[in-house]
């Protein structure tokens, strides 16, 4: 069950220093980038930051990055953003690389109560060195541990005011599956409906899941992240004449 | 990119949109596969990937919110769906995408590719190229036949980071295909304009001549 | 059933109820604790059940499709959500579930419960018991305190197989209520009617006395 | 994608003696009744049958047994169906008795391509013995190996025609991971619609994972399981006017 927050900083109040943070998205799609915003605003550092990507040079993530508040990244393709290679190459940043696949994997396995699995990915290449092989049914499968977080914060479409949330088109990706994965799950969404109005069938996290909301305040445009537009109760009255 | 680049991806492109048949389900890795969806006409083939749509067609209306793999805008077919990368990854890994087309920076005369990382570089991205690598039914590859400074892609032993221990199943360049049996590459088909004589001497791996003509 | 056992029962139920606080997630399980639910008020518990919905509530209309884990009819609230298997036990297993109320066979007297099977007799079932166990941040059990034979169940040591090696948090009979601390079974509240005296007799496990009165 | 079938003994034609077929179903809630009996009509036997369990007596899954069709049987719960215990005692049925949120798993891994996971459940209990153990930060884990069969009979609400899924309350349970687990999926639906009448994020199996479907013939309702009234063209027209 969730709790609907007005102002992003209270929403983001139990994030220290030194924490895991989940950050879902694919580049800036299906970022949380409202509450990305707020953590930069935030004095922390120290993070480990769970995410595909860390965003592209000086977007999303990468304002974090370029804050030094990120000690560690475990993700898939860091390519997006050339200066996590820079970091990287100045020591200022570790990296754990993980086939895409294998990081949604972990993250669903840490959510469901699954230390471990086996995968086929990866098996006889560098992303496998040291990390054990077991034959099933006469295969090699190489081991994989599941991935938890303190925080997770993520990005839906709508939430009911219960926390219940459905998704937008490719803005979903790993945002569900962090939502299961962290110990507080905050979610940043377009509009909150009143319970009842998202279909009890449609329904892709169910609210257990999730503990804080937030409407978003900076979104992805076809003209790139804009802050939207807040409106007054002028706007409002100016608007419904 | 220069015009005879571009004409030469597009070769290469239509000839893997040839190798489709439905009804298949189909992923395009970034590069040249994704330029192969302009070459389908079948209905029965349907586009995934992996970011979480299985159905993407051209795109209409641009959203930033839908997009494929190589973050560029996509549209959604009728008949599409949209799922979280767990379960986007488990229908690759699982077995449940025919084909895959994917780029390679390497090929070994084993048919193995490299397509993600090289040495001396930072290595810092992966993606789902080994998920797709170890899951899908079908892997073609599609590449240039050298690399800019005129070095064979197709070499007798990768010197970059192997994807995976599995060897793709048909490689397409502008000079070429092979089919991969065995472990073995076979040469089946010279691409229009291509020569006998320019192909051994573009290709370092051994590789058999199959009866094409 | 006799009217005695169905008081008993009722007895046992009511008093779980009480242990429930919102917010939270609870699963009930089959025989007492499906009866805990019609003592709740409070509208922040969402009972959660392992078939696969998050807020079920009283019947209304019977709808063969819309059951619990004990497959009785049950409704849906508002803000219910429906999920399958695989995802129901993901949350149980990830620790999602506040609480489980669930019944025992035998309990020993470090707090670990036998549930799901009877020596001798065939084991061919046991559902989603060692799940919750493993799972539920709190678990309480909801059980007569005498077998049929008047023997106690809660004993020093279980004859039956366990469910789990997690000891649960909490037992409520119709005699008493204890907790489970460090392993070790605390009494801590004498079931309206009940003496002390009548607890000790009908009790074979060790356990210590609180401070109750 | 899927194809259509008019007739359950065509849609079951693939399904020889000595399989493994996955079922779908919470007792006959969300059970393929109508596949169910076709397979009852077929002359196939020794098949090794993984659902959570073997119906009822004389129902469901519960024919099949006293046909002796059943060899083996993996599955949660079986206590559901007297019958089970007293074959077992007989020696006419093996069963591999698994965790509810294990048997799931499982099958949720065989369709992933996860050869195996580690699960605290069941760790230290009769049901571990065998499986081999790993401390994983500390916490014992039992490892579970997945499963997959060579055709799934599945119970959804809606299909459109190429085979994407919907489904109806409790009778999802089990039956949208068999749709992943198994080389030949088959579902039988209350109804077949047309694509695109499912909203692309309302649909919980896409079509890649489902092979052929039927219409429903054989339904649960309060009063128990009902053939359908088959619809006539005077039927229809008689209702239309």
């Amino acid at each position: 069950m969730a709790i609907v927050y007005e102002k992003v900083e209270n929403a983001l109040s139990e994030i220290k220093s030194g924490m895991t943070i989940m950050v879902g998205g694919f580049g800036l799609v299906g970022a949380p980038l409202t509450l990305i915003e707020g953590l930069s605003g935030k004095d922390v550092d120290g993070l480990t930051i769970i995410s595909n990507n860390l965003g592209e040079a000086g977007e999303g993530l990468g304002v974090l990055l370029r804050q030094r508040k990120i000690r560690k990244a475990i993700g898939s393709y860091f390519t997006s953003n050339r200066e996590v290679g820079e970091a990287f190459q100045r020591g200022e940043i570790d990296l754990q690389l993980l086939p895409q696949g294998t990081l949604a994997e972990a993250m669903r396995a840490g959510g469901a109560g699954i230390g471990g699995f086996y995968t086929k990915t990866g098996v006889g290449t560098e992303l496998a060195q040291g990390k054990g092989i077991r034959e099933i049914n006469g295969e090699p499968y190489v081991f994989e541990q599941a991935l938890k977080a303190d925080v997770a914060i993520i990005r839906a479409h709508k939430a009911d005011t219960l926390g219940n949330l459905i998704y937008y088109k490719t803005a979903r990706n790993f945002n569900p599956v962090m939502a299961t994965a962290a110990d507080l799950v905050i979610a940043e969404v377009d509009e909150i409906v009143a319970a009842g109005e998202l279909s009890a069938e449609e329904v892709v996290t169910p609210h257990l899941f999730v503990d804080r909301l937030i409407v978003a305040k900076k979104i992805l445009t076809k003209e790139g992240v804009i802050h939207r537009k807040q409106c007054t109760r002028a706007d409002c009255e100016a608007c419904c004449q | 990119m220069s015009s005879i680049e571009n004409n030469v991806q597009e070769l290469i492109a239509r000839r893997a949109a040839s190798e489709l048949k439905g009804p298949s389900v189909v992923n395009l890795g970034i590069g040249i596969p994704t330029l192969v969806a302009k070459y389908v006409e079948d209905e029965l083939i349907h586009f995934h990937t992996e970011n979480g749509l299985l159905g993407v067609t051209d795109v209409e209306e641009e959203d930033p919110n839908l997009v494929n793999a190589g973050k560029l805008p996509v549209g959604e077919r009728v008949g599409a769906s949209f799922f979280s990368s767990a379960e986007s990854f488990g229908m690759i890994r699982g077995g449940h995408v025919d084909v895959a087309i994917l780029g390679a920076l390497q090929v070994d005369e084993t048919g193995r590719i490299a397509n993600w990382a090289i040495p001396g570089k930072n290595i810092i991205g992966v993606g789902g190229a080994m998920d797709l690598l170890v899951g899908a039914k079908k892997v073609i590859v599609t590449t240039s036949h050298l690399t800019r400074d005129g070095k064979s892609k197709l070499m007798k032993i990768c010197t970059f980071p192997l994807t995976s221990t599995r060897s793709v199943d048909m490689i397409i360049t502008e000079l070429a295909v092979f089919s991969v049996v065995n472990e073995q590459l076979i040469l089946t088909e010279l691409m229009p304009g291509a020569t006998l004589e320019q192909v051994r001497e573009s290709t370092e791996a051994n590789f058999l001549e199959g009866g094409f003509e």
